[in-house]
């Protein structure tokens, strides 16, 4: 027999190890090319698929956790409310990396409230919003994120106002907020890997077409729309920690965002003038871009310096389920003297 | 009601909230504890912050009861608003300490009570200059007249407000002062008449007063809690920041400042639920506190953790529903509810403390049974347990280390082939789980709430759903023979009487009442759902159990017709107590005596034969 | 089973999900039925958009029976993926229709069925140039297949598929096609083997093939439901969505464009609960549809419904729980959870409709009961009755006008000095209500979810509490008798059998079966819950009862067990049925008969006996 | 006797027949502050007592509906679900007039999403925050709007981040935004006002300091703190419909905005310059005072023109409530048409 060469990343892995079960979900579907884009994020950034921590809601995109990294452990949590469970989760064991997957209305609709909760503690995760307008698991009726007038399968009009959750998540004051487009994996890949660098809860809102219920005209988040109206920010590298690059593009024309673990995501600006560490600018940006049906996609917002819950908290560095009763309970002497000033 | 020469006597104290009553009431109760005297404090207080009224019941009993009693030998009237309606509260031939601007109370009123007017407001304004701190001192004036009234000693007073000003010299000072300006009133102003007296006892010593959600709070502390979300929400809040504080003074690195537990306060009960699935999944042993309305909110997340086999303790101190209810008020309103939460098949185990002792023991209990049988555990106490004092016999350290359950790690991993989450392989329908972070090539498996099969793979098939299922079954039935097992008294009698929670303490006092008229009653107190089979022992046993439920339909009494079957069920009678107040033994004497009044009269026809059962 | 000479033929069809395979399906459905034959049909797919195993139950019958059937006399086997397992369902000797790709299938399998390869795929490419469509139109191919063996005729295809494509001309064309392509390949290529054969009936004149969440969806209408709140889930969402669609037909002012329905789809179900809620107090008839997890989530919500009395029809489709459980399978799992929803003491009125015609007049029903009891009204159905085609009569119009409940206007409030909410001026529990904007000064009440008494004010008096809670329960009394009655079949019998919801059809079936192996059984379908009087009269009249649940722990068994006291409970029997798939007639009969063996034995003995009860 | 002249309004009422039972909240509670207000605006306004309905959750400011207009129609919620309550009246009875009391623990923590969507979908009602801080019913713990940094009675430090309640609202769509103190009637009662004649959602964020619990130095919520820290962005006047004022200011300095119901609000400008119908200009207003420990008050954002939910759904002018059958039941002939359809 031949011997046959497998690329392997860091850690000795394949791009196999960190595949999944084979999808179910629709050919075609945003949501799968994002599942590629983030076992090729994953390979490349050399995670741990032991120390992986795959977390969704429910939905079609909730389902794709079951789509990469099988040996990773997985939690698939009821509708709207991974949030919760994720902060949990990152509590008891802040060695995990949480890498949550959510749906438009999964996070958006029934899942706000946690969503922005989230986002407030400053949970360590990845948290992408595989955004589609729709509900697809259900087939097809509008999610919170449909653009105002945008046109249901059967004809309907949407009437309401579109919940932007990149302007939601910079506006309750997330630490990382970015959004892209399924098709996009040039950006998609570095913005993943940033987010997984990025100490803190990294939203990507990545506009991901539904082919069965949301791809027609009229449809402001079917694939030609996003294509006829994508705004690009930035094209950007992702540089991981200790790696030495030349910088070759024209002064002024790029920026670095140095990330918790040291690695670095590179920026070269394109559409508008933003920078990615004002908030302002972010929520000018989101508004903007809103208001002329565009669609804004790269790196929106950041800000490394926001401690984390587990380090707001204080946690120790060792995870709390490690924790015996020799660290839990009161000594007996102390036991005693508390019990003497409760008498 | 008490024996010949024995002590009882109640207190009720009426006062409006938010004005230093609850100081004035604590100072009494432990003044007369340090008296050796026994004491069985309750606090009525309103729903709001400050200004409604409040009544504090405080009994004393030579036979150590802990119960409360409904009808005041000694009634403190501070509230105008009530100062009418709270005389009925009044024994006859009481004694009535009053303010004296309220004027005298209507002729016929309580039927001859014992006057004592106090002009409180005028006291207070004549001996506290400072208008700010007389609001919260106007009350302990009335400790002064009442030490006076009973004869409580200066020593016991002392002990007292050191206890509770312990690190405020201030207060101390201030308080003490009060005190006295109420005593030397009523020596200098009145005349005793009535002839209510408290002599000391030796019946406290070692005994602690605490209350049920700092006795529970220790418990979770050392039941290694190691993260806690929850949301404020009365009568549970207190028990969540007792193990805050308890956290703060024990799980804090002295060098690193390192805190050895999480505790979230949610943005809701529902957040709070998930978080504690979340952080079970991931091998802590994580709690959350609350009380009715939030386990509404739950029951989503409850179906979840039974189905996908998480641990997790979920305490419900209950107040009286539905809805909001009577926050703070008692009830034992959420035990259907709590163990059969959420939609399609589900069963909760249900832990049911009987004493602050056992809020103390279940909670470490309870998460030891959430790890060994991987599914939420309910802990259910209520507000009488949770939130008045109660007299208790010291704490004892843990003898036992924590049981963390069916947990595979790498190591138990590298000797097998095989892992499936789910599948039974002991026979006792408790699979064995691996934790997230596992190094091992067979640990990981996809937790879910939807369809799965042994090996934790999405399916919709109908056998393996059916298979999952009886398998849940099964281990409820594991956990059964584990949980507290029923506590008997007695066993000779033809009657008995099943209970459980808070309702322990008025039945212990119910059956030396019906004892003493020739009724003899054995007795089974329940402390934990699904019901051990002592219960159906019990039950046969015995031509009739009395079931007291503290909610209006009978909760514990429907369960029981469920779990024993229609055989023993038609032994089984309701007795239901619903109006928000704790349980007193009249509550319950009052139903049963009259349903057995044949045996009764019976047995007080054959003295001899009832005292030789 | 069937009798001699009687029609009872069951199709299996295997394909996958989002591959056409469902017009195709009900193309056959519609074909039999326009044949005169009535049919059950039954559809088992899975939770997901496409591509996965999805399986289609049809069975005709000229008993007309409306359950299903669990093997299958014609196999269609289209997914490559079950193959194998498919086969597992075929009765000996019945006929498979398989993809020739497919290879024959392993001997032995189905013991000597008659096989018929067919190359679906390559006909599909042959005949159907345009890929995407091929997609859609592969399945129709096999109901040529069948019609060709079973002798359907072209008339009743082409009635079914003007049923199926009205508006769509291409779609009709190219489906009619596939199918003349189905049936030429066998006339062209295969030899009937097998004996199956259709033969025209005259039974489905002036019947209707409706789903039950359709006929619901009329009821809301008929009975007046303007404000629609809900959240899609699995398999409610064709209700809403059903209600939406007729409201956009028959609700909608030609002249103005105005909506004489709010239909809002919420942001999930405890929105949905509270804006039904919402809209209830103000007076509109307001209703949601969910399932297992929407109620979970509404649980807070329906407490303060109950305790606030606020009028609200909550529909809930129940799918297999626990938590997600299997989003697209059947069950009752929710009854007695839905029953008792909340913390504290609750109770709820819930509508058992067992038919397609019952989810039409319950609907509407509901909507009165529910502002006559001014609480909120369960209607539980389940994805059988909601999802699946049931052949019925046709619906009939209503007769009777709504029936608003208890309202007081302005001009009522004329006549009165004082109106108090929450007061039981005629002795059935039951209160006036006024609505909001009511101009009369009078009319103003305080709706809460905390304490109140009859005048709605807070209170937190014990005395009040209890007397608020005893009117509920009398008020739950008063519905009791205002449900929809039970049904009783029979009534001589010694055995009887107790079933609510979808159980019906199998149960109807099981006794035939039951009674020609010479078993009488007497039948009552039980219609709602709190149970109603005859229930207690019809167990008392039967030695034995067998109560039919479609849920693990019997739930309604345990219900009854409650309802009924040990008394009469001793003499109920659980049978239990909780896969996922619709009751079939044989698994009531696997459990009964066994059970029953000694008195069918006895029968047997004594034909003319058996004959004369 | 004599003759009392009592002051009445438009529609003859008094200020009394506004009131409601004496409250029961602590005393010098700024919400007690706030039902005052409340009074004023409504006797001021004319509201019609029968077709106002008071709408609340829990809290101590959840209370409030009790302490006005005893004669109106109340419903109290449970925590945080009012939005939803408040929306399925509003369809039902198009004819009332909402006001809505809420706190920030009810709307900000508990009631996050709810409030979102109740935004979105612009449902007519007045929509008051009461917000302390701290929640006042169960004793004081942080609610989501304490300010990070804000010490708490006990000593304990809130970790996290705000959620700004108006920039929240603006951020997802609120049509009318607005912010105040309880303490400062001159500004609370014409934003009341013109709430009342706004169509749609209007938020009114007022400060509400919890004296009890969340008043004391270290406090964000405090009444020191406001009083040191107001920026107050207007001077305002509500000139109700059909009145005509001479404007007296100097030319620029002021600026009207029109109400759905033809009043006018009448803004001077103060602080700093603020175009309240820019949404762009009131996220910035809001950031900027936010990251400068400013409290900002004023009208934020209003847009009169958003439909509002009756209005986008088309719901006939009489209210859907007193439909009778005739006008909801398919009639005979459609009825059997119907069926036919079906068969
Ligand atoms: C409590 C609850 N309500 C409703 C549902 C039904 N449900 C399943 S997925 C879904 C929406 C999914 O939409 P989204 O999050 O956008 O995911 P997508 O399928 O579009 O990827 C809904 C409503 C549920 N599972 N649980
Ligand atoms: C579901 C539920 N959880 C918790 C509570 C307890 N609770 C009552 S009021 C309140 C917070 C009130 O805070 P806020 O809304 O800020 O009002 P405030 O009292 O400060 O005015 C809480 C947590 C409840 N009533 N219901
Ligand atoms: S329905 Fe839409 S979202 Fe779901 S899998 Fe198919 S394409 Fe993707
Ligand atoms: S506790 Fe605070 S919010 Fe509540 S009434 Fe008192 S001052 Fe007001
Ligand atoms: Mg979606
Ligand atoms: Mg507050």
């Amino acid at each position: 027999m031949a011997a046959v060469t497998v690329k392997v990343n860091q850690l000795g892995l394949s791009r196999d190890d960190y595949k999944g079960l084979a999808t179910t979900l629709c050919a075609g579907c945003g949501h799968n090319s994002i599942t590629n884009h983030i076992v090729k994020a994953l390979y490349d950034h050399g995670v741990d698929p032991y120390r992986l921590a795959k977390m969704s809601g429910i939905g079609c995109s909730s389902k794709a956790t079951a789509y990469f990294v099988e040996r990773a452990h997985a939690f698939n949590a009821v509708h709207g409310r991974m949030p919760a469970v994720t902060t949990g989760a990152a509590v008891a064991d802040r060695d995990l990396l949480f890498l949550g997957i959510s749906g438009d209305g999964d996070t958006a609709s029934i899942g706000l409230g946690q969503f922005c909760h989230l986002l407030r503690r400053n949970v360590d995760c990845t948290y992408v919003v595989e955004n589609n307008g729709v509900y697809g698991l259900t087939k097809g009726q509008f999610s919170a994120t449909a653009d105002l007038g945008s046109v249901q399968k059967k004809g309907s009009v949407n009437q309401l106002e579109t919940i932007d959750i990149a302007g939601l998540a910079v506006q309750v004051g997330a630490s990382f907020v970015a959004r892209s487009f399924s098709g996009d994996g040039a950006q998609l890949v570095p913005l993943l890997r940033a987010a997984l660098s990025h100490r803190g809860t990294a939203v990507l809102d990545v506009i991901s077409p539904c082919v069965t219920f949301n791809d027609h005209e009229g449809s402001t988040k079917s694939y030609q729309y996003v294509k006829d109206h994508e705004l690009i920010l930035q094209e950007m590298d992702f540089i991981p920690q200790q790696t030495e690059v030349e910088v070759d593009y024209a002064e002024g024309s790029s920026t670095e965002v140095e990330l918790h673990d040291g690695s670095r995501l590179r920026l070269r600006k394109l559409g508008r003038d933003h920078d990615p560490k004002n908030r302002l600018s972010a929520l000018q940006v989101i508004d903007e871009s809103r208001r002329q049906g565009e669609v804004v996609t790269g790196l929106l917002y950041v800000n490394p310096e926001m401690p984390d819950l587990c380090s707001a908290e204080n946690l120790p560095r060792i995870p709390l389920r490690d924790l015996g009763a020799e660290q839990l309970r009161l000594t007996p002497d102390e036991f005693a003297s508390l019990l003497k000033d409760w008498a | 009601m008490a024996k010949h020469g024995a002590l009882d006597l109640n207190l009720v104290a009426s006062t409006v909230n938010g004005s230093g009553s609850q100081s004035a009431n604590l100072v009494l109760t432990r003044a007369i504890f340090a008296m050796g005297i026994p004491v069985a404090p309750k606090n009525l207080f309103p729903s709001n912050i400050e200004g409604l009224p409040t009544w504090f019941y405080l009994r004393a009993t030579s036979a150590g009861y802990r119960a409360g009693r409904r009808r005041a030998d000694l009634l403190v009237a501070l509230d105008r608003a009530t100062f009418a309606a709270d005389l009925a509260r009044l024994e006859p031939g009481g004694v009535l300490v009053f303010e004296e601007a309220f004027g005298p109370p209507p002729s016929g009123a309580g039927s001859g009570p014992h006057l004592y007017p106090v002009p409180f407001a005028r006291l207070a304004k004549a001996s506290i200059p400072d208008a700010d701190l007389r609001k919260y001192l106007t009350n302990i004036i009335y400790v002064g007249v009442v030490a006076e009234i009973l004869g409580i000693p200066d020593a016991a007073l002392e002990e007292a407000l050191l206890h509770q000003f312990k690190s405020k010299p201030k207060a101390l000072a201030a308080n003490r002062e009060a005190i006295t300006t109420g005593r030397e009133y009523f020596r200098s102003n009145l005349t005793k008449t009535d002839s209510l007296q408290l002599a000391a006892l030796d019946q406290t010593e070692g005994q602690l007063l605490l209350e049920g959600n700092q006795t529970a709070a220790l418990g979770a502390i050392m039941g290694g809690c190691t993260v806690l979300a929850w949301y404020p929400i009365t009568p549970s809040s207190s028990l969540a920041e007792h193990v805050i504080g308890l956290a703060d003074r024990y799980r804090v690195d002295h060098e690193t400042g390192e805190r050895r537990i999480a505790t979230i306060q949610a943005e809701d009960e529902l957040a709070a639920a998930g978080m504690v699935l979340g952080a079970g999944w991931a091998g802590a042993r994580a709690m959350t506190t609350t009380s009715g309305p939030g386990i509404s909110l739950m029951a989503e997340f409850i179906g979840l953790g039974y189905y996908a086999e998480i641990p997790g303790v979920f305490v419900d101190v209950q107040r009286v529903g539905p809805s909001t209810g009577l926050p703070t008020r008692t009830m034992q309103g959420d035990i259907l509810f709590a163990y059969t939460l959420s939609h399609g098949d589900t069963r909760h185990p249900v832990l049911l403390p009987g004493s602050v002792l056992e809020c103390y023991q279940f909670m470490q209990q309870a998460f030891d049974l959430a790890e060994q049988l991987q599914t939420p555990i309910f802990v259910l106490s209520d507000l009488d347990l949770g939130m008045n004092l109660w007299m208790t016999e010291p704490l004892p350290y843990p003898e036992y280390d924590f049981d963390r359950g069916k947990v595979l790690h790498k190591e138990q991993l590298d000797q097998m082939t095989r892992f499936e989450r789910y599948r039974d392989v002991d026979g006792d329908g408790v699979p064995w789980r691996t934790l997230p972070g596992t190094e091992h090539p067979l640990a990981a498996y996809f937790t879910r709430g939807s369809g799965h099969d042994e090996a934790a793979r999405y399916t919709e098939s109908d056998e393996t759903y059916t298979r999952v299922m009886d398998r849940l079954a099964r281990k409820l039935e594991t956990g059964r023979e584990r949980l507290p097992a029923p506590i008997v008294q007695g066993g000779s009698a033809d009657v008995g009487i099943l209970a459980y929670g808070s309702s322990h303490h008025a039945v212990v006092e119910a059956i030396d009442i019906l004892a003493a008229r020739g009724l003899a009653i054995d007795y089974l107190r329940l402390r934990a759902l699904p019901v051990a089979s002592q219960v159906a022992d019990f039950v046969s046993a015995h031509e009739r159990v009395y079931v007291v439920d503290q909610n209006r339909d009978g909760q514990m009494q429907q369960i029981l017709q469920i779990e024993l079957g229609p055989d023993l069920a038609h032994r089984l009678r309701s007795v239901r107590h619903y109006d928000g107040m704790p349980l007193f033994a009249a509550d319950l004497v009052d139903q049963i005596e009259p349903a057995e009044e044949p045996a009764v009269a019976e047995a007080r026809a054959l003295p001899l034969a009832a005292g030789a059962r």
